[in-house]
């Protein structure tokens, strides 16, 4: 018995003495990156992320106060997608990426939406700039900005927001009752609270256009069964589905509602339909499947001349296709921070929050400018104006760009057993 | 040339089986208080320690916070023979109730967190007294199930901020009101108990756990006894759970996670069953290691589980025994 | 019913009390009555209900029906620790000590005990402290003496007769009026019932009612002033021992019938 | 009508779901909490061997899956919950641990995102009777029903079978009688694992293969076995329709995110009013005064 305990002890004397410190040639500019690494918006960003550090220190780094300091990105898994972990675990990782690994900045932030809300205050408490890159889509965080300015300014984001992309699905769902004449939608949403905030102002929005929105159906995370929903609205006619699934069982969804050569075209937010790989996962279930990437640049399109160089460099690095939601702007935010450092030519929080606010640099997916008050990236349909979004549907295995009309690759598809 | 051979000289079994031991000298004295005047000095004095780490400041409050949900589960499996496998329960509840009172009615933090930990350990005694009488699995099992249920509500009807939680709690004063309330209330707790368990009362509670039919025939009623053996975890629990939604300045459903139920567990198990003190360094031990560990990602759960389960199969008694042992035991060379 | 030793109206009387597991009837309508002060013996073959009936008088078990006096005051369905703290003690058949705690701190329990502490005074172990010195002196009332290692060892290193009478102690802690003892002479050697004997003498003498129940009669009988015998759950006799075992039916309860 | 026919096949998936657990806890009296870890760990196993050694048939990696699973199991009980036996907190405890070691490792080890996917045995869908439902929902309702006759038939009339009922009866009266109960126990918890890759190759084609998805297999499972009566095989089945008809009415009558506080509920109301379950007959409950 003595030699196990022995060798326990010894076994944690190796881990505390591992070394952690990380060679200093110019002293660089430490990024830290709180993300859930074992899931598609953590890894996703993350690759976003260094692939945009690599990029800028191949071309020499940033100039701040006469030196060109290379940017250093620190990931941290924060585990917080998954379901039995509790906030403090993020919380904690934000922390040690703060204190122990002293990272200048923050991109990407904890991804699920409470957690985000929840290390505002701690952002606050440390005085460090953060843009949220991926996951979080509440309003509540660029609400809690704009009222509280003082406390909460050290917090942007870069990424699209519920409210708005309801906005570009409604003109979608315009565009689409005009060419084909669909009129009854039928909303499935997971439930979470920015999933059915987004179902409900989605079902308000509807029915002020004069659509009939037949029935809204919330189901909890882990339901492995849709078929009462899917045989209802198959049966009242619904030709639209909207659809709000983060959680992994939307393939059960999919597969179902195609199984049953539903009369429906099913668009939405589906976490696990954003990646290149998910056709030859689904058997290619997935087709005509409309679903949003809240940003551009997630899939091959031509938004700016930036968007192809950006696919290109992903593709080459990573191997495959930029994949889901916080790909490119993760990217970008690392862009951003960039221009912002340079222009207030110091890491000082309360310089860079100025020069931030201020900095409107053409990116992947149109023209990215900050909302003064809100911290909030100003979207738009044209990307001269602002940040396009990227709502793209899967047609015979390729992940094809449809909205906005200015960029769109391709028309919408409607499934040969709906004629 | 006279032979000699190693004589083992167990000092503890006359002091483990009498109880009773006369202290003559200065060296007895601290023989005796010696480990736990290190605990005491150690843990008071690890947030100066840590000035130069800032980041483990925060590590030790979590482990204060695990080892005071830890002292909880200890107290009530190995004491009132009650395995309660939701600690989350008592957190969730603790953080939930702390934080109505500070948000919604505003009151300053040194109200609402003692309020929360007094209100919230009433509720969770009315909601887990249907099935005190339940025995063994089945009220493991049940105790299981009660935060994932809480969950489940909350998500269901979107009550108390839903699933986005209750953020803009107010936090702490300074660092170090911080880093001491949780230290010393931690202590208080563990000699709390320490001396309660040996009380009268304390007596009354273990026998309820050798066995209850002997302590109803003597005339106490074991609903009473074990609704207090009870509110008394959850007043440990609730105060860790105010304390960590007031740490985060947030509470939400995920206070209810499962990791507030299995890490204490663990921590009670490897640390020593039944010793209260187990419980506190099973936490020294866990919560540490798994934030070394979080440089590998997801394999340090792994690693976490493998410990775990070794030290359960090979030294199912915990560290605090094997260790108390070897403290009374020691060796000297004596003439055959 | 016959005179009771002193005064005139019985201490605990059940009237018709029967029981039913599932279709079996364990306790077919029982009455019987015992008088302060008395030891009333409660004999019958294996499986004839004698447990059953404690357990049903002291609410361990529900009552199907019948009813169960104590002092003119009904208890029947009462719960068990409600009867207890009227003053009604039992030891078991299958001994119940505190594994996990030394001996004399087994008594702590029911000396902490609402009964114990409502009757309080000196015996009844005012402050915190006065418990354990109280409980030792029962321990020595019992036969352990103070000095010797027995009260200070763990209950469960106990050999059994030492556990028997921890139990005995356990009843006697809580000041009953009345103590169901359920087998306490079995499994206990000779010299060992021989050391009981004196204690229940003296437990008489201070007026506490004692029910036991016995399979060894020849001790049984040198102690009981009334005895009861069971068969089957029914009662088939009662009255002075040496009357009760000439019984014809009590010999066939325990021999078996001749008739052919 | 869609409510009887998805009725059917909700309550047959959660019995296929709890019939490992019920199985190793009614002998064993093992509170198998690594079972959802099995069933995941087959479903990766057959994914594996269909996606890395090309050109093996579907049929015999399913079966390949299984026997690894069932081997598991065994191991799992040989080397780790034999020593922990009796002490109640401790089993509970080391089987969580290993469940969650092996659900971590295999997130760990790659099993992320939502690309692992089984192949249906047969694809395409038809109308029963106005509700059109796909094969692969049928082929499961099928293999429930035939699982629940091979049980049948194993514990009755197979010696193994009856050894293992006499050893769930009474462990020590069936030791007199030379069954070894350690071996018993590993054969038990070799099939119930066995039974949990087994749900989990046929149910997880329906979906992709995740790893949260071990941990509510769990909880189901649990909620079925507890409410059916730990360690009755009956109580179980009848539970799972229970508990799988309770779940599609409310998604039909009352709304749909009611459906898994439905399960919880049932587990808590249960065990508060009879705790040995619509079927258990649990001896420990009434404690023998």
């Amino acid at each position: 018995m003595r030699n196990l305990v022995c060798c326990l002890i010894l076994l944690l004397t190796i881990i505390f003495l591992m070394p952690t410190g990380s060679g200093a040639q110019e002293k660089p500019i430490i990024i830290g990156a709180p993300l859930s690494t074992a899931f598609l918006y953590g890894w996703d960003a993350e690759r976003g992320m260094k692939l945009a550090a690599e990029e800028i220190n191949k071309a020499g780094g940033v100039t701040v106060g006469g030196k060109k300091r290379p940017f250093a990105v620190e990931v941290i898994d924060t585990r917080d997608l998954e379901p039995g972990v509790p906030v403090a675990e993020a919380l904690l990782a934000v922390e040690k990426l703060i204190l122990d690994k002293k990272a200048d900045f923050l991109v990407g932030g904890p991804i699920r939406s409470e957690a985000a809300l929840a290390a505002m205050d701690l952002l606050n408490k440390h005085k460090k700039v953060s843009i949220a890159t991926t996951g979080n889509l509440t309003p509540a965080y660029t609400k809690k900005i704009a009222e509280n300015y003082e406390k909460y300014k050290y917090c942007f984001r870069n990424s699209n927001q519920v409210g708005e992309m309801m906005k570009e699905f409604v003109t979608l769902l315009e565009d689409l009752r005009k060419t084909h004449g669909f009129n009854k939608a039928y909303i499935m949403v997971q439930d979470v609270a920015h999933a059915r905030a987004g179902g409900e102002t989605m079902q308000k929005a509807l029915t002020e256009k004069g659509w009939t929105v037949i029935d809204m159906k919330i189901y909890p995370t882990g339901t492995v069964d849709y078929s009462v929903g899917l045989i209802d609205s198959g049966k009242k006619g619904a030709n639209v589905l909207f659809l709000w699934m983060d959680m992994p069982e939307s393939a059960v969804l999919l597969k179902q509602w195609s199984d049953m050569k539903l009369k429906s075209l099913p668009i939405g937010f589906v976490n696990a339909a954003e990646q290149p790989g998910f056709w030859k996962a689904v058997e290619g279930k997935c087709e005509y499947l409309i679903v949003n990437l809240c940003n551009g640049g997630n899939a091959p399109a031509k938004i700016t001349s930036w968007t192809m160089k950006f696919v290109e460099a992903y593709k080459k690095k990573w191997g495959l296709e930029p994949e889901g939601y916080g790909t490119s702007s993760s990217y970008m935010a690392v862009y951003q921070l960039k221009a912002a450092i340079e222009k207030a030519n110091s890491t000082d929080s309360e310089a860079v929050i100025k020069a931030l606010e201020e900095i409107d640099i053409m990116g992947v997916y149109g023209r990215m400018r900050f909302d003064k008050k809100t911290h909030q990236i100003i979207p738009s349909f044209d990307p001269k104006e602002g940040a396009v979004t990227g709502i793209i549907q899967w047609q015979s295995g390729k992940r094809v760009q449809i909205f906005p009309p200015k960029v769109a690759e391709g028309k919408v598809l409607v499934p040969p057993w709906m004629k | 040339m006279e032979m000699m051979r190693r004589e083992r000289i167990d000092r503890g079994i006359k002091v483990r089986t009498e109880g009773i031991y006369a202290i003559s000298s200065i060296r007895e004295v601290l023989y005796l208080l010696g480990p736990r005047l290190i605990l005491i000095v150690g843990m008071i004095s690890l947030p100066f320690i840590l000035e130069l780490a800032p980041y483990w400041k925060r590590v030790v409050n979590i482990m204060c916070v695990y080892s005071l949900i830890a002292l909880s589960f200890d107290f009530l499996a190995n004491y009132v023979g009650l395995v309660c496998l939701g600690g989350a329960f008592f957190v969730g509840i603790g953080g939930y109730i702390a934080a109505i009172f500070n948000v919604y009615l505003s009151f300053p933090i040194y109200v609402s967190i003692p309020l929360a930990t007094i209100c919230g350990a009433i509720f969770c005694t009315l909601m887990l007294l249907p099935c005190l009488p339940l025995r063994g699995v089945y009220f493991a099992i049940v105790t299981l199930m009660y935060p994932l249920f809480f969950t489940r509500v909350i998500e269901a009807l979107n009550i108390l901020g839903g699933t986005n939680g209750i953020t803009g709690l107010s936090s702490f004063p300074n660092q170090y009101v911080e880093e001491y309330t949780i230290i010393i209330v931690t202590l208080l707790f563990l000699f709390g108990m320490r001396r309660f368990v040996t009380q009268d009362i304390g007596l009354v509670l273990r026998g309820v756990k050798d066995n209850d039919q002997a302590v109803r025939a003597s005339g106490i009623s074991i609903a009473y006894m074990k609704s207090l053996a009870v509110f008394i975890a959850s007043v440990m629990g609730c105060f860790a759970g105010a304390y960590i939604a007031h740490l985060y300045m947030w509470s939400g459903i995920s206070l209810f996670a499962l990791d507030f139920s299995i890490i204490p567990i663990a921590s009670v198990v490897i640390g020593g069953g039944g010793t209260l003190v187990g419980a506190i360094i099973g936490s020294v031990i866990l919560v540490p290691l798994s934030e070394i560990l979080r440089a590998f990602g997801t394999f340090r759960i792994v690693i976490y589980c493998i410990i775990l389960t070794l030290v359960i199969v090979f030294k199912s008694e915990g560290l605090m025994i094997y260790l108390q042992r070897k403290y009374h035991q020691f060796e000297r060379w004596v003439k055959v | 019913m016959g005179e009771g030793m002193s005064g005139d109206i019985p201490i605990l009387s059940t009237k018709g009390i029967s029981k039913s597991f599932g279709g079996l009837q364990a306790l077919i309508d029982v009455s019987f009555e015992v008088y302060r002060g008395e030891v009333f013996g409660i004999i019958g073959p294996n499986g004839s209900g004698k447990t059953t009936l404690i357990n049903c008088i002291t609410g361990f078990i529900k009552i199907d029906s019948g009813t169960v006096y104590f002092k003119e005051k009904n208890i029947t369905g009462w719960k068990a620790h409600k009867i207890a703290h009227e003053g009604i003690a039992r030891t078991f058949q299958i001994m119940r000590p505190y594994y996990s705690l030394p001996a004399y701190k087994n008594l702590i329990i029911p000396l902490w005990s609402p009964r114990a502490r409502k009757i309080g005074g000196w015996r009844g172990g005012g402050k915190h402290g006065d418990r354990d010195t109280v409980a030792v002196d029962i321990l020595e009332e019992i036969g352990f003496e103070r000095d010797s290692k027995v009260p200070y060892k763990i209950a469960s290193t106990l050999p059994t007769g030492y556990q028997k009478r921890l139990e005995l102690a356990r009843c006697i802690a809580v000041r009953p009026e009345i103590i169901f003892c359920d087998e306490v002479f079995s499994g206990l050697s000779m010299s060992e019932i021989a050391g009981m004997l004196p204690l229940i003498e003296k437990m008489k003498s201070d007026g506490i009612t004692l029910i036991m129940i016995e399979h060894r009669l020849r001790e049984l009988f040198r102690v009981a002033d009334r005895v009861m015998a069971l068969n089957f759950g029914e009662k088939i006799a009662e009255g002075e021992p040496f009357v009760v075992i000439e019984d014809k039916r009590v010999k066939e309860a325990y021999l078996g019938t001749e008739e052919v | 009508m869609e409510i009887i026919v998805y009725g059917i096949i909700n309550s047959i998936t959660l019995s296929l779901m709890a019939l490992g657990f019920t199985l190793v806890y009614s002998i064993s009296r093992l509170p198998n909490f690594a079972h959802g870890a099995l069933y995941i760990t087959a479903g990766y196993f057959t994914w594996l061997f269909i996606n890395k050694f090309a050109g093996f048939p579907y049929p015999f990696a399913i079966i390949a899956a299984l026997a690894l699973t069932s081997i598991i199991g065994a191991l799992i009980y040989r080397f780790i919950l034999i020593r922990v036996r009796g002490m109640e907190i401790s089993e509970i405890i080391a089987s969580y641990a290993i469940g969650l070691a092996i659900l971590e490792g295999l997130r760990w080890g790659g099993l992320r995102g939502m690309t692992f996917t089984l192949p249906t045995f047969v694809t395409g869908s038809f109308n029963i009777m106005g509700v059109s439902v796909d094969y692969q929902r049928i082929i499961i309702v099928g293999v429930g029903i035939f699982i629940f006759i091979v049980l049948y038939l194993f514990t009755h009339f197979n010696r193994i079978g009856l050894a293992l009922r006499g050893i769930a009866q009474d462990e020590r009266a069936a030791m007199m009688l030379g069954i070894d109960s350690d071996m018993t126990a590993i054969v038990s918890l070799a099939i119930g694992s066995g039974l949990a890759g087994f749900a989990g190759v046929v149910l997880l084609p329906l979906g992709n293969i995740i790893v949260e998805v071990g941990y509510n297999v769990l909880i189901f499972a649990i909620a079925v076995c507890v409410v059916g009566g730990l360690g009755s095989w009956g109580g179980t089945i009848i539970a799972s329709f229970v508990i799988g008809f309770a779940q599609i009415l409310t998604e039909f009558f009352l709304s749909s995110h009611y459906q898994m506080v439905v399960a919880l509920l049932a587990i808590i109301i249960i065990l508060l009013i009879k705790p040995s379950g619509l079927f258990g007959k649990q001896k420990e409950l009434e404690e023998r005064v």
